[in-house]
């Protein structure tokens, strides 16, 4: 019951940190404390059901983490290699433009 | 909920108050470093043992590092005002904690979790005879009682091999992806154009 | 040991299934690594083309063996067509890349396609939460950087940087929701999800519908539909033509048959009428549904800029799909449902990627078409041309004669064969969403026709990949409307 | 079929052939248009007056359908009987005199062809009004003849010319809806059109007189009173002057109004039934006789003093239906046949006068302007006296005749009803009114010296003359020959009660008719001498009657006035409410849409944010719809 | 007999396909304005017409006299192969009876006359104004030539794109928003239309319990042996097929698309578009909403339709009367003229029906005429406004004979062919049930009509020329006057011979009055 009740908490606090920080990167942090709320969540359950294609999913839940940090990497990495910064609001020229 | 289980809470809820109010992106990325770990052990010492330990080499290791070796790239001090200054916080705070809420509504709901209520009794309440999924997998578990991580494995190697590939396929192609972009020459089309527009 | 005669076991029988994806995933790393190693040429994209098409084959070859089964992957004949249609189109997207992709990564281009292909394949035929969710991930990982490398400027990193971003945070809803999925049941093959899923008493449905929300969540991303859809035009605004394809269609694709199987599968597959979970589900995709519709409608109406307009009837377009999604909820028409939703899926994509293909042969090596008005005058130059977007506009309006008139025909009809008055109602909103779109559709054919050029674009008369792509799409448009029988045929002996 | 058939139907049908001939006459064969026409008529003429001699009555059915409604309403009948020979002389007679005046009269107008083509075709128009025996057909021919009426006054293309023609067919318009209406009730409720039937059904199950018959007869009364210009549908005739004064000559004489007169003759059985139509007919003639005499006291236009009297004299065969109210339609079929003919020959003949005046004054037709005519018209003056004293019921001419039969008739019928009001009326105010404005209007014109008269030609031409001396000659005679020994009845094959001694009444209406016309004679010298100084204590009654009672401001103008002020309140309306609520969606559609792109202001955080809520919100909703369960 | 219904059938589909393809030939092959060209494609408009002659020759054949027991009885052209699809969605393509016939023959010899008067005018693009025209023809052939109700929806919808095309490329200054305005307002209309029909054919195959079936023929006679919907649905359904067909006819509220498409419109459009375009609705009324939903069309369509059309009738007069342009003058005599046709329609009694479909048939004929009459001045002076033209008839007297002459008939002269369908409206309106107050919209609109024609006659044809330009305006041309004579001959010959006209449509709308009128709620 706890495990459940803090990979929510984790899930949640990532919704609230990708929503509040303005820095790419940390936004980037928050959504993988986000899936580390499902990686607890499934090997939570996993150990509720006392089995373990939960923890296979957790297992794979941290892969896809580890590749996704990895293209977070090079593609923040490339951003402020021009734009000289990782400010979310200036890195958000492509919404509705008056006419 | 036990003591321990609070106890162990405590540092959880101390590293996530960390994540959200630091503003130092590297004091965030240490933070979210301790998290892992509390949690790794956390769920070791509950009996996933393997996943616990995987945690701490995947996340721990090479997610965490590489965030700090990101930050450290892009010089991030904490001093911008874009690192302080949080963005719509109502909003955001009023978001999280509404889903926060939604999820554990759900999850103590009345008999909350099937999982919460012991097998047999979940089995009496769905109708259904066999709750595991796999007759194989069933009498696999009769035939060797292994250990659970030894368990893993087996399901690992036996049903879930195709996943195994598709994983090893995915690291595979995230890599030689990396490379390559890594590799892309910066003047390319388009790249001056756009200092004008932006 | 037994436990490697097991896995023998398994990997022959699943294995069989995913032929095709195996073949094309091999030959897509080869064909990175003979890029990595030099050899650059443009031939690769033939290559690409050769082993999609063997992918195709395969498949095809599969379905008409009638192979069909179920273990950590399931083949029938809807999967087995929508998976070699996936191939078709990423060989079209290949032909729009063939002047927009770099020289120097053309060999990784051509091999992300194919995982690009491989892993929707993959997701269509998953039978099991993490294979499926990894399927997934090889699809997202490659949209990645595709969208990186066919546009790599700075607009082109922005948009990249939102998508992934956004990606990253719905697949977080995703990978929870299956999370709960799992934990409700106690298992991940689909079929085991969807028995205890459906039997769980009223204790547990509060978290079951949390986890069936997050898992429309996590798809709903994919396919742009409201309330996951705010990223769909920055994105496409600021991505190369070609990529913007690649989200417009397979990526949608992906989603649309892993969202219907869900419901098929997991959650209503014995649905009836009045029954609490079907309801709820249906009244899930119906909120997501219309939005999407009035959303997509609404707000293309006051687009100037091209792509971005093109998102907004993606949108619209998404919210078309969850009608027979939804009406999929009750298991009596399903069949219907899965006729009509097969039928617009292909209508659709013959449309977006024929008219995004049009669109690249005109952009050429040039400047992108980044605002309606520079279509003006398009009509006099280049007749052809401004008549293939005129059929695939039509097409997208949904007017006679194109296949698309058929399509949301067919939809609207399951909609109302349904007897349901909230999924009727999704017809009817269908409709609506047809007239308000009309304005903005009308108004590209307004500028293309009845408007004189100020500036008038000069298009590359030679012949292109993405030309041929075009009048690929917009004879089999209008053909197979005149041709419906036939369609109608392989749809009736497609969906059994 | 009788050879005297053969020739009226023949000639109508070459007048028809004629129009069409004339129509594509190349143009410089334009000058000789009258030729085939006068021929036509001339032939059409001699046709009905065998016609009259032989006395043919029959009744031809055409197995042919115009109109396929249920029932055998859409036969083509063409009825021969008593009335219809007489009507088709007059017509046609007067017509080709018409026409033979029309040939100078009409010289180097440009639309002279035109003028022959439409001529032609109004007359064969009339005649198979005249001559068919199904109202639908009637109704065919009765609009054409408005049509040709129309095209005709509008002849000469000009703003008024035009907006006179629209008048004429707009308000007959309005009379011919109820005629319609009437021909569908007929129609829907006997199941035939064919008047013989009709009559036959309707006198067989008299004692079932339906109120549907009722409505029925006073629907054709006005039907009828549209067409011949009764009160308050009269105000198309005097504005029908801007024609050409030949057509005027033939609308007001045997054509157009007299469609109206023939309709009632022809459906007076039918009436018979209805008293309160009788009733009707005969008080709006009343009323229209003297009203119109009055209007035509005030008037100064020598055309629409006519006109006026037209109008008035139409409101003595009006009245004469009254006669009916005792069961006597015969003998009010016939007064009416009589005053008809009387009437067409000399108003025909006073209009071809005016016209001689106009084309010897070069178009002036004011008769302020007018005076002394006498000796440069000789001929002319005297015909006018003819004309004038036929009109105004002197004896012997034509006009007394028929008058005192109407007189007559009404006296012996007013008995009964209490209509001795009507027979006062017309005995005393009408023939005092017609002398005074006929005497007037002679003095105007012919007396005084006429120094200011703008003289454009002496002497009349020869067919100038010869056509209203025609007339003249009928006008002096007619009434002589047709009147005393009732030979007309006899000739329309009717039998008519026998007379009861001498009635008191024509005397008193003579001697009324002489008081007229010499304190009118004395009036005109008063009004050349300057404004009669009488006139200005009466001067809002007098204005009233100089603007004929505002008929035409309140019923033309007003009505149109007030259709052009709803038609633009229309139009505000499907511009402002029902376009602009077209506008308005779309315009909310946009701000919406407006609204929907401001949410999109391309920032990740706020996305997902929104994304958060987004799913809140599904949530929220689904645990409103099913409970918490 | 069978060869006579293989001849017919023939024809039938090379009614629409011969337009259909040559139009789309000439939309996608890039071609300047050739001889050839023209003489192809009035030779497939003249083509058209002699098919559809070919088919009248033959019908008596193919069809007894007084049809038997079966009114609704129709030549139909089965599917292209057997029925492969959703079961019933191609249960027959195209479907021949004695009542479309007459409109397809209309549709015909407007299209040839649009097509001949556009050879004298149009310069630019002239064989892609042909294209359009051409597939314009086609789609409202197969229209009224339906079987099934989808083909029926197809052809409906199809239209609009072709008169898109006609309007926003060929038409006046503001061709722009007025063909949006037309696609958009239009295409609701249809789709609305759309749920009526689906929501019909559903019905039918729930209450029959038989297999999904969309064929007109079938429904026909399942409605005309007594099957009938549930009352509920008949409302819904008659109210979604009677609004978005209203918006087509256009009654009112649902017309303001009408005159702003027709004033920017070429005259070959304004032409089939008054013509042809507002019939497609008019005929959706006659052959689906009314004789399919029968207890509806007495309960809604006898007033609020009735309250509709004859509003309509006078709204559109009024409307016409303030207009001070001619074109959108003669546009809203299309609304008030088109009122009385729906009004007929639903009236219920055989010779209501039988005059709202002649009232399609004289409408298209006269409003037709007055179209390519005003296109003749608008494109010699450039000038629509009552207040600038005049005096039209000195200068022009054969145009302004021809002028005079199609008024008239529109106003209801007897003997021209507007007087038949207006008699016979307002006399089964007059003798109908429950709408017998409607006769008295149509008799002032009888008045009306007079008012508003005879006053723009006057103002454009009388008096003065007011300006140079009209002063030295030429006649009409050779082209133009043969155009018009055809038409006016048409004229002339309902006006005085509607006999077999009507004796052809009757049984139908006895039918059709019997369905309405025998049962009961």
């Amino acid at each position: 019951m706890t495990i459940l009740v803090i990979s929510a908490l984790l899930f949640c606090t990532g919704i609230v940190g990708f929503c509040l920080r303005r820095n790419a990167v940390l936004m980037f942090i928050f959504s993988e404390l986000m899936v580390l709320g499902a990686v607890v969540a499934s090997v939570g359950y996993a150990l509720l059901w006392a089995e373990e294609k939960g923890q296979i999913l957790g297992l794979v839940l941290l892969t896809t983490a580890a590749c996704e940090a990895a293209m977070a990497l090079l593609i923040i990495g490339r951003i402020y290699r021009t734009k000289r910064t990782l400010d979310i609001k200036l890195l958000s020229s492509r919404g509705e433009q008056e006419e | 909920m036990s003591v321990a289980e609070f106890v162990a809470l405590l540092p959880v809820l101390a590293g996530l108050g960390g994540m959200v109010w630091l503003s130092s992106p590297v004091y965030v990325a240490i933070c979210f470093g301790g998290i892992l770990l509390v949690i790794a052990g956390w769920l070791a010492i509950n009996g996933a043992e393997f996943i616990g330990i995987g945690l701490v080499i995947i996340y721990a290791g090479a997610v965490v590092v590489t965030f700090l070796f990101l930050i450290m790239l892009a010089n991030q001090t904490g001093q911008a005002e874009y690192e302080r200054a949080p963005n719509r916080p109502v909003l955001a705070w009023a978001a999280g904690i509404l889903l926060f809420l939604m999820m554990l509504f759900s999850t103590v709901w009345r008999e909350g979790v099937p999982g919460l209520v012991n097998r047999s009794q979940m089995q009496a309440q769905t109708g259904i005879e066999k709750i595991t999924s796999d007759r194989r997998h069933v009498d696999q578990q009769n035939r060797a009682p292994f250990s659970r991580t030894a368990r893993l494995s087996v399901e690992l190697f036996s049903r879930f091999f195709w996943l195994i590939q598709g994983s090893a396929l995915l690291l595979t192609i995230v890599m030689m992806n990396c490379v390559v972009i890594a590799r892309l020459q910066k003047d390319r089309r388009g790249d001056t154009n756009d200092y004008s527009s932006d | 040991m037994a436990s490697q005669e097991t896995m023998r076991e398994f990997a022959l029988e699943s294995g069989t299934l995913i032929l095709p994806e195996v073949a094309v995933f091999v030959s897509g790393i080869v064909s990175y690594l003979l890029s990595a190693f030099g050899w650059k040429t443009r031939w690769l994209i033939g290559l690409g083309v050769l082993y999609l098409a063997l992918g195709c084959t395969l498949n095809i070859w599969l379905l008409v063996e009638e192979v069909s089964s179920t273990s950590f992957f399931f083949f029938n004949r809807v999967i087995g067509s929508m998976a070699a249609a996936v191939y078709v189109a990423c060989i079209g997207y290949l032909c729009m890349g063939w002047r927009n992709v770099p020289a120097d990564v053309l060999g990784e281009f051509a091999g992300s396609m194919a995982v690009f292909a491989g892993g929707c394949a993959l997701a269509m035929k998953a039978n099991d939460l993490i294979g499926l969710f990894v399927s997934l991930e090889l699809v997202s990982m490659s949209v990645y950087f595709m969208l990186y490398i066919v546009r790599p400027s700075r607009r082109g990193q922005e948009a990249v940087l939102k998508y992934f971003l956004l990606s990253v945070f719905a697949g977080a809803f995703l990978a929870m929701g299956l999370a709960q999925h799992y934990g409700l049941s106690g298992a991940t093959s689909y079929e085991m999800v969807g028995k205890v899923v459906q039997s769980v008493g009223p204790g547990a449905r509060a978290i079951g519908l949390v986890a069936i929300l997050f898992v429309v969540a996590g798809l709903a991303y994919r396919m742009a539909a409201v309330p996951m859809h705010f990223y769909a035009p920055d994105v496409y605004q600021g991505s190369a033509t070609p990529s913007v394809a690649i989200l417009a269609w397979a990526g949608k694709v992906v989603a649309y048959v892993v969202l219907a199987r869900c419901v098929t599968e997991w959650w209503c597959s014995g649905g009836t009428r009045g029954d609490p979970l079907a309801e709820s589900v249906t009244l899930v995709l119906w909120l997501l549904g219309m939005s999407s519709i009035l959303v997509g409608s609404l707000a293309g109406l006051v687009q100037s800029e091209l792509r971005r307009l093109l998102a907004y009837s993606g949108i619209m377009n998404s919210g078309f799909i969850l009608i027979p999604i939804a009406a999929m909820c009750d298991a009596s028409s399903q069949v219907e449902a899965l006729k009509s939703l097969v039928l617009f899926i292909v209508s659709y994509g013959l449309l977006i990627v024929g008219l995004f293909a049009t669109l690249t042969h005109i952009e050429g090596r040039g400047d992108t078409i980044d605002f309606v008005e520079e279509l003006a005058g398009l009509a006099e130059r280049h007749r052809g041309l401004a008549l293939m977007i005129l059929v695939f506009l039509l097409g997208l309006l949904g007017v006679p004669p194109t296949l698309g008139f058929w399509a949301k025909l067919n939809v609207f009809l399951v909609a109302w064969g349904t007897h349901r008055p909230i999924v009727q109602a999704l017809g009817i909103g269908l409709l609506v969403g047809s007239v308000i779109s009309a304005w903005y559709y009308l108004r590209i054919i307004n500028v293309m026709y009845f408007r004189a050029a100020i500036k008038p674009r000069v298009v590359d008369a030679r012949w292109s990949a993405s030309l041929g792509v075009a009048i690929v799409c917009c004879a089999a448009v209008v053909g197979l409307f005149f041709g419906i029988n036939g369609v109608a045929y392989v749809l009736e002996r497609v969906v059994e | 079929m009788e050879l005297a058939e053969v020739a009226v139907l023949g000639s109508v049908l070459a007048l028809f052939l004629t129009s069409a001939v004339i129509a594509v006459f190349p143009r410089r064969w334009q000058r000789w248009s009258h030729i085939p026409c006068v021929l036509a008529l001339f032939g059409s003429s001699i046709a009905s007056l065998a016609a009259i001699w032989v006395g043919i009555e029959r009744e031809m059915r055409i197995p042919w359908r115009w109109l396929d409604l249920p029932g055998p309403v859409t036969e083509v009948v063409l009825q021969f009987d008593g009335f219809t020979p007489w009507m088709l002389g007059i017509v046609n007679l007067i017509a080709m005199l018409v026409a033979l005046y029309s040939m100078t009269y009409m010289a180097g107008d440009e639309g002279y062809r035109r003028y022959f083509s439409i001529f032609t075709l109004f007359v064969a128009m009339m005649s198979m009004l005249v001559l068919v025996g199904n109202l639908l057909l009637l109704y065919l021919f009765w609009e054409g003849v408005g049509l040709c009426s129309y095209l005709l006054i509008g002849h000469y293309r000009t703003q008024r010319a035009s907006t006179a023609a629209r008048k004429a067919f707009l308000v007959n318009r309005v009379a011919d809806v109820a005629l319609l209406i009437a021909i569908i009730l007929l129609a829907w409720n006997w199941g035939t059109l064919n008047i013989r039937d009709l009559i036959e059904q309707v006198t067989v199950k008299r004692e079932e007189a339906s109120a549907t018959l009722q409505i029925v007869a006073v629907l054709l009364v006005i039907g009828a009173m549209g067409k011949s210009a009764q009160l308050p549908f009269h105000i198309w005739l005097p504005d029908a002057m801007e024609g050409p004064t030949p057509v005027s000559a033939l609308i007001h004489a045997a054509t157009m109004v007299a469609a109206g007169v023939y309709l009632l003759i022809r459906m007076l059985p039918v009436l018979v039934v209805s008293p309160v139509a009788l009733m009707l007919g005969s008080w709006v003639g009343t009323v229209t006789a003297v009203v119109a005499g009055l209007f035509a006291v005030a008037e100064w236009d020598l055309k629409r003093v006519l006109a006026y009297s037209t109008i008035s004299q139409l409101g003595y065969m009006f009245a004469a239906v009254g006669i009916a109210i005792s069961g006597e339609s015969n003998f009010a079929g016939y007064v009416m046949i009589f005053h008809l003919i009387t009437h067409a020959l000399f108003k025909a003949l006073l209009f071809l006068c005016s016209g001689n005046i106009m084309h010897a004054t070069g178009g002036v037709i004011d008769m302020s302007r007018l005076g002394g005519l006498k000796n440069q018209l000789g001929v002319t003056h005297w015909l006018f006296v003819i004309g004038g004293l036929s009109l105004a019921g002197i004896i012997p001419f034509a006009g007394y005749w028929s008058k005192d039969e109407i007189l007559i008739g009404l006296a012996k019928s007013g008995g009964n009803s209490g209509g001795w009001v009507i027979v006062m009326l017309l005995g005393v105010v009408g023939p005092l009114l017609t002398g005074l404005y006929i005497g007037r209007a002679y003095w105007l014109t012919f007396q005084g010296d006429g120094a200011e008269v703008p003289r454009e030609k002496d002497n009349e031409s020869l067919w100038e003359v010869v056509p209203p001396l025609v007339l003249a000659t009928g006008a002096v005679l007619a009434g002589l020959v047709l009147g005393p020994g009732r030979v007309l009845a006899g000739g329309l094959g009717i039998g008519l009660p026998e007379e009861e001694g001498v009635s008191f009444v024509p005397a008193v209406a003579l001697a009324f008719a002489a008081l007229g016309i010499v304190s009118g004679m004395m009036m005109g010298r008063r009004a050349r001498g300057g404004t009669p100084s009488g006139w200005h204590a009466w001067y809002g009654v007098r204005k009233a009657i100089e603007n004929g009672f505002y008929f035409d401001y309140v019923l033309f103008h007003g009505l149109g006035h007030v259709l052009g002020a709803m038609g633009k309140a229309v139009k505000l309306i499907d511009e402002v409410v029902i376009d602009g609520g077209l506008s308005a969606i779309a315009a909310v559609s946009y701000r919406v849409g407006n609204f929907i792109r401001q949410i999109q202001i391309g920032e990740i955080g706020f996305y997902a944010v929104s994304i958060g809520l987004g799913i809140l919100v599904i949530w929220a909703t689904l645990l409103l719809t099913f409970g918490m369960q | 007999m069978a060869e006579a219904q293989e001849l017919v059938a023939f024809c039938i589909l090379s009614m629409v396909a011969l337009p259909l393809g040559v139009g789309i030939g000439f939309i996608v092959r890039q071609g300047s304005a050739s001889n050839a060209g023209m003489w192809i494609a009035m030779s497939c408009f003249g083509a058209v017409v002699a098919l559809w002659l070919a088919i009248i020759v033959a019908m008596p054949t193919v069809f007894k006299k007084n049809g038997g027991e079966n009114e609704f009885e129709a030549l139909v052209i089965v599917g292209l192969s057997e029925s492969a699809g959703r079961s019933g969605f191609f249960d027959g393509v195209l479907r021949v009876d004695r009542v479309n016939i007459w409109l397809v023959g209309m549709t015909s010899v407007l299209s040839l006359c649009a097509a001949w008067y556009s050879l004298f005018g149009e310069g630019q693009r002239v064989l892609d104004y042909y294209g359009w025209l051409l597939v314009l023809e086609s789609g409202a052939l197969a229209t009224f030539l339906a079987e099934s109700l989808l083909v029926f929806y197809v052809a409906f919808e199809f239209t609009l794109v072709p008169l898109l095309f006609i309007i926003g490329m060929w038409g006046g200054p503001q061709r722009r928003q007025a063909a949006l305005k037309f696609m958009i307002y239009t295409l609701a209309g249809s789709l609305l239309s759309l749920i009526g029909i689906v929501a019909v054919a559903y019905g039918f195959s729930g209450v029959t319990g038989r297999a999904l079936t969309f064929s007109i023929s079938d429904l026909l006679n399942l409605s005309s042996r007594g099957t009938r919907l549930p009352l509920e649905l008949q409302y819904w359904a008659f109210l979604a097929l009677a609004v978005g067909f209203g918006i087509k006819v256009p009654v009112i509220p649902l017309h303001t698309w009408l005159p702003a498409a027709h004033v920017e419109a070429p005259t070959a459009g304004s032409v089939l578009l008054a013509g042809v375009m507002l019939k497609l609705g008019a005929f959706g009324l006659l052959r689906m909403a009314v004789p399919l939903l029968p207890d509806a069309t007495r309960v809604v369509g006898m007033s609020v339709g009735a309250v509709m059309a004859a509003g309509g009738i006078v709204y559109g007069a009024l409307c016409a009367g303030a207009q001070e342009d001619i074109k959108r003058l003669v546009a809203y005599s299309s609304i008030s003229h088109m009122g009385l046709c729906v009004l007929g329609l639903v009236s219920g009694t055989t010779l209501g029906v039988t005059g709202g479909v002649m009232q399609m048939i004289n409408h298209g004929l006269i409003t037709g005429a007055l179209f390519i009459l005003v296109g003749c001045v608008y494109t010699r002076v450039h000038k629509r406004n009552m207040s600038e033209l005049g005096g039209l008839a000195k200068v022009a007297p054969r145009w302004a004979g021809f002028f005079v002459f199609f008024c008239l008939a529109g106003l209801g002269l007897p003997g021209l062919n507007g007087f038949v369908s207006e008699l016979l409206t307002i006399y089964g309106t007059l003798i109908s049930a429950r709408v017998q107050w409607g006769a008295f919209f149509g008799l002032a609109g009888i008045v009306l009509s007079a008012w508003y024609l005879l006053t723009m006659v006057m103002k454009v044809c009388y008096g003065e020329t007011r300006l140079p330009t009209t002063a030295s305006v030429s006649d009409l041309n050779k082209g133009e006057f043969c155009v018009l004579m055809l038409l006016a001959s048409l004229c002339i010959a309902i006006g005085l011979f509607p006999g077999y006209l009507i004796q052809e449509l009757m049984p139908q709308s006895r039918a059709i009055a019997a369905l309405v009128s025998g049962s009961s709620p």
